[in-house]
């Protein structure tokens, strides 16, 4: 009962979290709606059991990605209000639309024809459960996916110098004097 | 307590020379980044041209060495089965390095010319040739995914370090929101993958498949609609080619070479493992919806290339519709088709990667109207006729090894009885062939006196294209060496 | 002797050879000699393989002599061999074709004289010789027809040799492409002639078993149509008078005596698959196109022209008699035909050239005090073809009007045609003959007519003589004078033996002689002594010859041309029209579907994102199924 | 490619694969050759041609009278992994469409002046005398195709870079026109070769597929048609004929002599070499239909070429014409209608090759093809004007010349077995007479206008150039049993193959069958 | 009711359409990116959703990985932004519209 309780309440953050990014028209709310999702997943996340993960969307989605997200807006200072009529392309809106509505046709099918979701597959990576989440995934970091874990440094290494390159003020753009191009 | 567990604790095993390209690679951007960081002026282009060219070499070596393993001692994976060793893997990362030796050279005089930053330019080069390594020899979907990210986002950031066009910032926006858009879908489909199967390990993907039939297909399904939604769009196969064009156009001249040739190769080499390899007793799902992607990519490829003004869209849209042709290959789920496309990718990535070395060493790379070349057959005539070899073997006339290509392709899909789709590919082969006539014509059709444009040609692109021509011509007329490579270099999935 | 049948053709080949190597070397008078040596020498190689036949048993079948050069066509079950037959029927033909021709060539030197294609001139002649004597001596129809080719060809070229008058290159032009109607249904019979027969050979022809009833007819009226083009009949005359825009030794040699009667040898030669039923097609055709031309003979004013409708008509004639079953007789006319039309043609010539190319009867008169010679030769002609004894013309027509009487399904009514066509020719060549010779002098004071030069006038002196005797070879009077008829004999696979008595024989002949007599009368009642009014005799229907060239001319230029100008639009605009128009919607589709690339990375998600919902709809859809 | 040289047949000379590499290594020295030397060009280019043709008369030479089969055979392993062989080869077929490539190319290399850009001019009809070779000698569908196609790029190219102004649009659309046809056909020549090798290795083999007849009814009819839409376009064929007018007309004079001369026998040749060779059974079943186009192109190209206002433009409609007689001799069955095809296909080379020589002549000296403009040439041309009349009349089968002999024979052989396409058919001479003289009538009859007056005459070495035609037009027409005799055994051969493998029998002219022959199903077929 | 691997699957379905409509209305580059994380964020969901149901704690594992993967995009994706909005301030995405056809 508490979890249904739990999960309604949750879902019902980051449903409305979710909205709330795609229908607020300041930037910066949208900003602060994301974080109300992550917030929400991240108790799912511990009702789901996994504890450490909650841990980790919190710290690492809403304490570095949305900051990281404020900071360019103000740095930008695009914390305007954006006209959300929702479309000055033709189709789009029609478009979103079918594709939404669509998608939730789809999903409510599945819920109605799809008994059991998940696959009876035998465990590859060892139990998910008990009280030692944190440990059994470090083992699966370190055996099974520790591929992936030493790829996610090549990740960042590009990242970081996509931002230094993207960032750096180039040596012969001075300021924000329009371009070449756009001037055609 | 838990400290004793972790001394139990035993790694996977690691065959370190299926990793040395990757690590060579890295290793190469790495010291690019350092010396250029740390040097008391900047690195100069020579310098990081060439250990870029020295890291593709070694790791081409390496690769050779690998090669000779594999054939000798059969295919094998590394670190908990998730990076494969096989004919598939190595071939690909061939490709990619001779994809990166190719965008190396073509970068030398460009870079200059446009003025952007030779280190970060070749360390990024060398981080998306290691993803796209990864992506092609990814046991593991997740892995996958990582490589596809790491090709990817290097691969907006050598779009957009372009600095003086905004078109170059557009075309790196676009692909960026939509790769992100796309890749979320893959995501999506390696989770309703993992849902499905229990894991998002290839190898276990197979044999789970293979020894399960199951009551309920519904997840599989939407699985495998959405992990080629992810790669369709990486392809850039209709209708997730829109971004192509634009970025293509958008795109400095050797990155384009780069997105058309490696990331639509390495795009090919996760769908190629993961649905011909990993989904093949579901074949009759897949092969169906692939073969609609064909004709529709195929169509639209054509049609939409022929309406082009400017070369780099033309090629953009060409590049369309050979995704086309590879998807048809994929369509026959077969052996036959799976070497077919990777010859065809192989053979590909050549024509285009010289195409576009032309193309970079036109001119200008702000818009590559069809008139620049007008007259290039008089002022030029060893470009020209190389370009004509290159356009030709697009176009799949025979003697270049585009006709080869385009005939295994065909092969497989009539040997999968797949008739129609054999039938719109050559017919939207003439469609499209229109379009290389047109940059022909140009080329060759000039009023008397006329005298030709006369580019400014650095010898890196000279030794591009002569390589590109040189073996487009050979491939056309003794294919055979290849032929078997691409046979031998089946994917095939083994565990540990 | 009968082996050296090959030099007959040959030397007029070989002095198309000398001439068009060396002809505009030699020049005038030489290549014109050269050609008249050439022809000469034919005719002399031609009588030898006379003699060489003659010199054969008649009676035995040895008179049929088959000289194989080489392998002409070798395919399969078809053979086609480049071989000459020497039988009597080609031997007759080639004798008058080579004496004729060589009269003619010998003509030619002195009417082309001055010309400055004087050495092109006789080229042609020798090669039309050449053609025409394959034509007369191939052994079998693709030979025959090589050289109805030919002589067709050269025809195109003879009468186009004034090509810069552009009437003369219309009329070549009509020539060959109207005789290309009649080749059309030389080569069907050809073909149906082999589908049946298994050979194209005349001697395995006339020996196989007659083939079925509608193939034999529709063979036989397929030669007729052959023969139709060839011999200007109807329908196909048309290009007959205007082929008068040739020099006028061509009309003599080609429209008058040699190639318009290969038709009627042709016809001769496959006697033994002529039907009843085509034999009756063939003798109304005859007997229709021979009152036609006379008709329109009666009102002409160009004195080639008289000329030219009267061969139309002598040919219909000719075809009357084969249709009747004469084929002797038709032989026989075609010879006697041969020798005063070709007088009549190199007369007028004669007088062309003393008038200095006038050719409007209306401007001459009284010529006969000024060319004698012409005048005396053109009058011996005239009272051959108008039927008068004991001139050659009065003894074949006789035969082929007694052939027509005997006729069995409309044999009177043949005859009678026949007869008013003889009425008639007697007047037009009277009128001719006065209006040219006799009356009062009509020419311009400032023209001084004179008599030909003698290469000229001996040509016509000659066939003069033979127009007066030639009637001598086939005589009527006793059985044994019959020479022709007998040495004819051993070619027709049915002889034909007239029925009737001899009461009816002089009966039919007197009548015929008082036709002519009537006719001869008329003219010099209207011509010569006006005592009946001419205005009404030159009616402008005949003039025009009742307008079939004149409709032939609207349709095949108005009907016929805009329907090909229809087909060619229909060519560029449809046919090509939906070639490009393929391209143009290819490129439409594209136009349509271009808006997709609209540049807002937002509409290009949806192409993502539409997409991965239809392919998942696509994937649950089959599993639904 | 040095194993192509050398390797398994160094027994005898292995002359079928120097003739398809002389002209290619030709190519390659004009290539090399100094720009600063353009005179050495053509004359370098014209010798390798010359060898070529002298190989090519060194095959006649080595050519068995009485060998039905292929001969000089030379079979090398090419892609063995897809089964396909190098494998050429040449019967009576093909061996006088060889001659004839091997002639005309260094004929018109010599006779033509592209006056700019000589190498590559040069190089390009080499490639396309290669090119043709191959097409004619392969006796593997893959080799076939490939060499089907590669003559498109010279081709093309010669169109684009010499032709005249509306040459991009001519040359595109020949290009993908060809290449629209050939397709299908790939795609077919896959199909045959996947579906015939029934758990055998799969083989491109043409006389191996042929034995085998692996395919079902309805495969090889499909397969067959595609064969034909890529052949009846080269041909062509009415109603896709289009691209050829315009190709004609916009290409220079050598192109359209080879374009005539040698590339729409790839049409017909491919008609009889892969159409009735491989789908016997789908040949005859067709038949009628495609004799039924034949005829058409026969009345169609006649009618649309009267109407032409350019002379090269006629000249081109004429060949449509021409060649819809080839079609009804292919596809009539007949030992005389497929000897008269193959022997027109010779002949028309001939005749029209020489008619595009003297249009180009004519246009060099006054610079328009239009007939209006024209006007009494042979009052200033007299001997142009006579070689230009024998060419016609070959053109409108005037017989003792070699149109006469082709069409007779296609005619009198259809005749057997398509008697009333062969009727109408025949009309086509009437028209050819029509349509040929009507132009020569208003451009070399007539009198001459000032412009007409300074016409030049032939010089010598045009007449030197024109002479072998002349002299093959006429030798032909006289005495065409050197070729007959040796198309006949091939020709038989595939006669009998097509009896063999289908209820096809061929009538016996004069056997008196009549009757049996009349509720025969000759006409159904 | 009980609450089913089933819900947190529907739910992460729902923020990932919801992610993915977003990014088709909206035209803000940095609202579009949020929306990329949302979809991110119901994958994630799912993986964990379905971790717990097979027992398999390397669903769990891979979320780190595509955190990863969103911090690389966030980085590189607001590096574009911010190089984009510097030069063409206040440019929407469909103000980047220059390349098409």
């Amino acid at each position: 009962m508490v979890d249904t309780v739990v999960f309604i309440l949750a879902a019902a953050i980051c449903l409305t979290g979710a909205l709330g990014v795609i229908l607020a028209r300041n930037p910066v709310h949208s900003a602060l709606m994301l974080v109300m999702t992550l917030f929400g997943i991240a108790v799912q996340f511990v009702a789901l059991e996994a504890h450490f993960l909650a841990a980790v969307q919190v710290i690492v989605y809403a304490g570095a990605i949305v900051v990281l997200f404020l900071f360019v807006i103000m740095l930008l200072g695009v914390d305007r209000a954006q006209n959300l009529e929702l479309s000055v392309l033709p189709v789009q809106k029609w478009a979103a639309l079918v594709f939404a509505a669509g998608s939730l046709a789809i999903l409510a099918l599945l819920v109605m024809v799809v008994k059991e979701p998940v696959t009876g597959a035998e465990a590859i990576g060892g139990s998910a459960t008990g009280d030692e989440n944190v440990r059994l995934l470090a083992r699966s970091l370190f055996s099974d996916y520790v591929y992936a874990f030493e790829l996610t440094s090549l990740l960042l290494v590009i990242a970081v110098i996509g931002a230094v390159v993207l960032a750096r003020k180039p040596k012969n753009v001075v300021g924000v004097a329009p371009e070449p191009g756009n001037e055609a | 307590m838990g400290s004793l567990q972790l001394v139990g604790f035993v790694g996977p095993s690691v065959n370190w020379w299926a990793l040395l390209p990757q690590i060579i690679l890295l290793g190469a951007a790495l010291a690019v980044l350092l010396v250029s960081a740390l040097a008391p002026q900047r690195a100069s282009t020579v310098f990081t041209t060439v250990t870029t060219l020295c890291a593709a070499l070694t790791s081409f070596v390496v690769a050779l060495g690998l090669w000779s393993d594999v054939k000798a001692d059969g295919p094998s994976s590394s670190i908990a089965s998730a990076f494969g060793v096989d004919g598939f893997s190595i071939f690909f990362t061939v490709l990619i390095l001779i994809g990166l030796a190719t965008t190396a050279l073509l970068s030398h005089g460009y870079l200059d010319r446009e003025e952007m930053d030779p280190p970060e330019f070749h360390a990024l080069l060398l981080c998306s040739a290691a993803g796209a390594i990864v992506m092609a020899s990814a046991n593991d979907l997740i892995v996958m995914f990582l490589g596809l990210e790491a090709l990817s986002i290097g691969i907006y950031v050598m779009i957009a370090m372009h600095h003086r066009r905004s078109e170059a910032r557009e075309s790196a926006i676009k692909y960026f929101v939509l790769g992100a858009f796309s890749s979320a879908f893959l995501l999506y489909g390696i989770a309703l993958t993992y849902g499905a199967t229990g894991s998002t390990n290839l190898v276990h993907i197979r044999s789970y498949l293979d020894a399960v039939v199951f009551q309920d297909q519904h997840l599989l399904m939407a699985a495998m609609a959405l992990l080629l939604v992810g790669l369709s769009f990486k392809v850039a196969a209709a209708p997730f080619h829109f971004w192509a064009p634009d970025v293509y156009q958008g795109a400095p001249s050797p990155v384009t070479g780069w997105m058309a040739s490696i990331a639509k190769a390495a795009g090919f080499a996760a769908l190629l493992r993961i649905f011909f390899a990993a989904f093949a007793s579901h074949d009759v799902d897949w092969a169906p919806i692939v073969g609609a992607l064909a004709v529709i990519t195929l169509v639209i490829g054509s049609v939409m290339a022929i309406l082009q003004t400017d070369i780099k869209r033309m090629l953009a849209f060409s590049s369309v519709s050979h995704a086309g042709y590879v998807l048809v290959a994929v369509h026959s789920a077969s052996a036959t088709g799976t070497s077919a496309a990777l010859f065809y990718l192989f053979t590909y990535t050549l024509m285009v990667l010289g195409s576009f070395a032309i193309v970079g060493a036109m001119g200008p790379d702000d818009e590559h109207p069809l008139s620049r070349y007008t007259g290039l057959g008089r002022s030029r005539p060893v470009i020209a006729i190389g370009f004509t070899v290159l356009l030709l073997a697009q176009a799949g006339i025979p003697t270049t090894s585009g006709f080869i290509a385009k005939f295994q392709v065909i092969a497989a899909a009539v040997e999968s009885e797949s008739y129609f789709i054999a039938g719109v590919s050559m017919v939207t082969a003439v469609i499209g062939a229109f379009m290389y006539l047109r940059i022909v014509m140009a080329m060759y059709v000039v009023d008397e006196g006329e005298e030709g444009p006369r580019p400014i040609w650095h010898w890196t692109t000279s030794v591009v294209v002569l390589a590109a021509v040189g073996f487009t011509i050979i491939v056309g007329l003794v294919p055979q060496f290849l032929i078997e490579f691409a046979r031998d270099a089946v994917p095939v999935l083994v565990r540990g | 002797m009968v082996e050296l049948i090959w030099l007959v053709p040959a030397l007029p080949l070989l002095g198309f050879f000398l001439l068009l190597l060396i002809g505009h070397k030699v020049g005038e008078p030489g290549s014109g000699w050269i050609a008249t040596i050439a022809a000469g020498g034919s005719f002399l190689a031609t009588l030898a393989v006379f003699v060489g036949l003659l010199g054969r048993d008649g009676h035995a079948g040895d008179r049929s002599y088959e000289f194989i050069l080489f392998e002409w066509l070798p395919a399969g079950s078809l053979k086609v061999e480049a071989g000459f037959l020497v039988d009597p029927l080609s031997i007759t033909m080639a004798l008058f074709v080579t004496g004729v021709g060589s009269l003619i060539h010998l003509y030619s030197i002195g009417y082309m004289h001055g010309d400055p294609k004087f050495s092109k001139f006789f080229l042609y002649l020798n090669l039309f010789l050449f053609s025409m004597l394959m034509l007369v001596f191939g052994n079998n129809l693709v030979v025959t027809f090589l050289g109805w080719e030919g002589v067709g060809a050269c025809s195109y070229f003879l009468i186009s040799f004034w090509h810069q008058r552009e009437s003369a290159a219309r009329a070549g032009k009509k020539a060959f492409v109207t005789n290309r109607v009649g080749d059309w249904g030389f080569m069907i019979a050809t073909f149906a002639i082999w589908s049946a027969l298994g050979t194209v050979t005349y001697t395995e022809i006339s020996n196989s078993p007659a083939m079925s009833a509608a193939t034999g007819t529709a063979v036989s009226l397929l030669l007729f149509v052959a023969a139709a083009g060839k011999s200007a009949q109807l329908p196909l005359y048309v290009w007959l008078p205007d082929a008068m825009e040739g020099p006028t030794p061509v009309s003599a040699m080609v429209h008058a005596a040699t190639m318009v009667t290969s038709g009627v040898y042709l016809l001769v030669r496959m006697n033994s698959v002529l039907t009843d039923d085509a034999l009756l097609v063939i003798a109304v055709v005859g007997a229709a196109t021979a009152l036609f031309a006379a008709l329109c003979a009666v009102a002409q004013h160009d004195i080639k022209k008289v000329l030219a409708y009267s061969t139309v008509s002598q040919l219909g004639y000719m075809f009357l008699a084969i249709g009747s079953g004469a084929y002797v007789a038709a032989i026989f006319h075609v010879i006697t035909h041969a020798f005063f039309k070709a007088l009549l043609f190199l007369g007028s010539g004669s007088v062309i050239h003393g008038m200095h190319d006038e050719q409007d009867m209306r401007k001459m008169g009284a010529l006969r005090a000024v060319m004698p010679i012409t005048a005396g030769t053109f009058i011996v002609g005239w009272l051959a073809i108008a039927g008068v004894p004991p001139f050659a013309g009065f003894w074949s027509k006789d035969e082929i009007l007694l052939a027509a009487w005997e006729q069995k399904n409309i044999g009177p009514l043949l005859w009678f045609v026949g007869l008013v066509t003889a009425l008639l020719t007697a007047y037009y060549m009277s009128r001719q003959v006065i209006l040219v010779f006799f009356g009062k002098q009509n020419w311009e004071e400032d023209v001084h007519p004179h008599e030909s030069s003698w290469t000229m006038t001996t040509p016509l002196c000659l066939l003069a003589g033979a127009a007066v005797v030639g009637g001598a070879i086939n005589l009527p009077l006793v059985k044994d004078w019959l020479v022709l008829e007998h040495f004819l004999e051993p070619i027709f696979h049915h002889p034909h033996h007239f029925s009737s008595g001899t009461a009816t024989k002089i009966a039919l002949a007197v009548i015929s002689v008082v036709a002519g007599l009537i006719g001869i009368s008329i003219a010099i009642l209207s011509w010569l002594t006006r005592r009946i009014p001419t205005d009404r005799l030159e009616p402008e229907f005949l003039e025009n010859a009742m307008y079939v060239d004149a409709t032939y001319a609207r349709v095949v230029g108005g009907t016929g041309t805009s329907a090909f100008q229809k087909t060619a639009d229909f060519d560029s605009s449809v046919v090509d029209g939906s070639v490009n128009g393929l391209g143009r919607l290819i490129m439409k589709f594209g136009q349509l579907i271009q808006p997709t690339q609209s540049g807002y990375m937002r509409n290009y998600a949806i192409g993502i994102a539409v997409g991965a919902l239809a392919i998942i709809a696509l994937l649950a859809w089959g599993l639904l199924l | 490619m040095m194993q192509l040289l050398t390797a398994q047949s160094v027994a005898s000379f292995p002359v079928l694969n120097a003739l398809i590499i002389v002209p290619v290594v030709g190519a390659l020295v004009v290539v090399l050759l100094p720009n600063s030397r353009p005179e050495l060009m053509r004359p370098v280019g014209a010798i390798f041609a010359a060898i070529a043709g002298a190989f090519s008369l060194y095959v006649m030479a080595e050519f068995s009278v009485q060998d039905p089969g292929f001969q000089l055979q030379s079979i090398q392993s090419w892609i063995p992994s897809l089964g396909i062989n190098w494998h050429v080869g040449v019967d009576g077929i093909s061996l006088w469409l060889v001659v004839l490539t091997g002639l005309i190319t260094p004929i018109v290399l010599i006779a033509v002046d592209p006056h700019h850009d000589p190498k590559p001019y040069t190089a390009w009809l080499l490639l396309l005398q290669a090119g043709s070779f191959g097409a004619f000698l392969a006796l593997d569908l893959f080799l076939f195709f490939v060499m089907f196609e590669i003559v498109l790029v010279p081709m093309y190219m010669l169109i684009g870079g010499w032709g005249y102004d509306d040459r991009r649009y001519a040359a595109t659309k020949f290009f993908l026109y060809t290449m629209a046809g050939s397709a299908l056909m790939l795609v077919a020549i896959i199909s045959v070769a996947t579906l015939s090798s029934g758990g055998q290795d799969i083989t491109f083999n043409v006389i191996e597929l042929a034995q085998r007849q692996a395919l079902s009814t309805n495969t090889a009819r499909l397969c067959f048609l595609a064969f034909v839409l890529a052949f009846v376009i080269k041909v062509p064929v009415v109603p896709v004929h289009t691209w050829l007018p315009d190709a004609h007309t916009q290409a220079p004079t050598a192109g359209s002599v080879v374009l005539a001369a040698v590339m729409l026998k790839l049409g017909t040749y491919g008609l009889l070499r892969f159409g009735l060779y491989l789908f016997p059974e789908a040949s005859v079943w067709a038949a009628p239909t495609l004799a039924t186009l034949g005829v058409i192109g026969v009345i169609y190209g006649a009618i649309v070429a009267t109407m032409q206002k350019d002379l090269k433009r006629l000249v081109a409609y004429s060949s449509v014409a021409h060649m819809g007689f080839i079609v009804l001799g292919i596809f009539a069955f007949t030992t005389q209608s497929l000897e008269g095809g193959v022997l027109q296909m010779i002949n028309h080379g001939l005749s029209t090759g020489a008619l595009f020589l003297m249009v180009g002549m004519l246009y060099e000296r006054r610079k328009t093809r239009a007939i209006s403009e024209l006007s009494g040439i042979q009052s200033a041309a007299p001997i142009f004007a006579g070689f230009f009349t024998v060419a016609m009349l070959s053109s409108i089968g005037v017989p003792g010349l070699n149109g006469f002999v082709g069409e007779f024979l296609v005619l009198i052989g259809s005749y057997e077995t398509r008697r009333w396409w062969t009727v109408i058919a025949a009309t086509g001479v009437i028209l050819a007479a029509l349509y040929l003289l009507w132009a020569y009538q208003r451009v070399f009859h007539g009198e001459p206008t000032a412009d007409d007056e300074k016409t030049a005459d032939l010089s010598l070495k045009e007449g030197l150039v024109l002479t072998p035609f002349l002299v093959g037009i006429v030798f032909l027409g006289v005495y065409p049993k050197p070729l007959l005799e040796r198309i006949e055994p091939a020709v038989n051969n595939l006669i009998s193959h097509l009896e063999d493998h289908s209820d096809y029998v061929q009538p016996d002219p004069g056997a008196p069958v009549v009757v049996e022959r009349d509720h025969g199903s000759k006409d159904d077929h | 009711m009980e609450i089913t691997t089933g819900w947190y699957l529907v739910l992460g379905a729902m923020l990932f359409v919801i992610g993915g409509t977003g990014l088709l209305i909206r035209r803000n580059p940095l609202v579009m990116l949020m929306c990329v994380e949302l979809m991110l964020n119901g994958v994630n969901l799912s993986f964990v959703a379905m971790a717990q149901q097979l027992d398999d704690i390397g669903g769990q594992t891979v979320v780190f990985f595509v955190l990863v993967v969103a911090a690389a995009e966030v980085v590189v994706g607001l590096g574009l932004v911010v190089a984009i909005l510097r030069r063409q301030p206040g440019a929407t995405a469909d103000d980047l519209s220059a390349l098409k056809g």
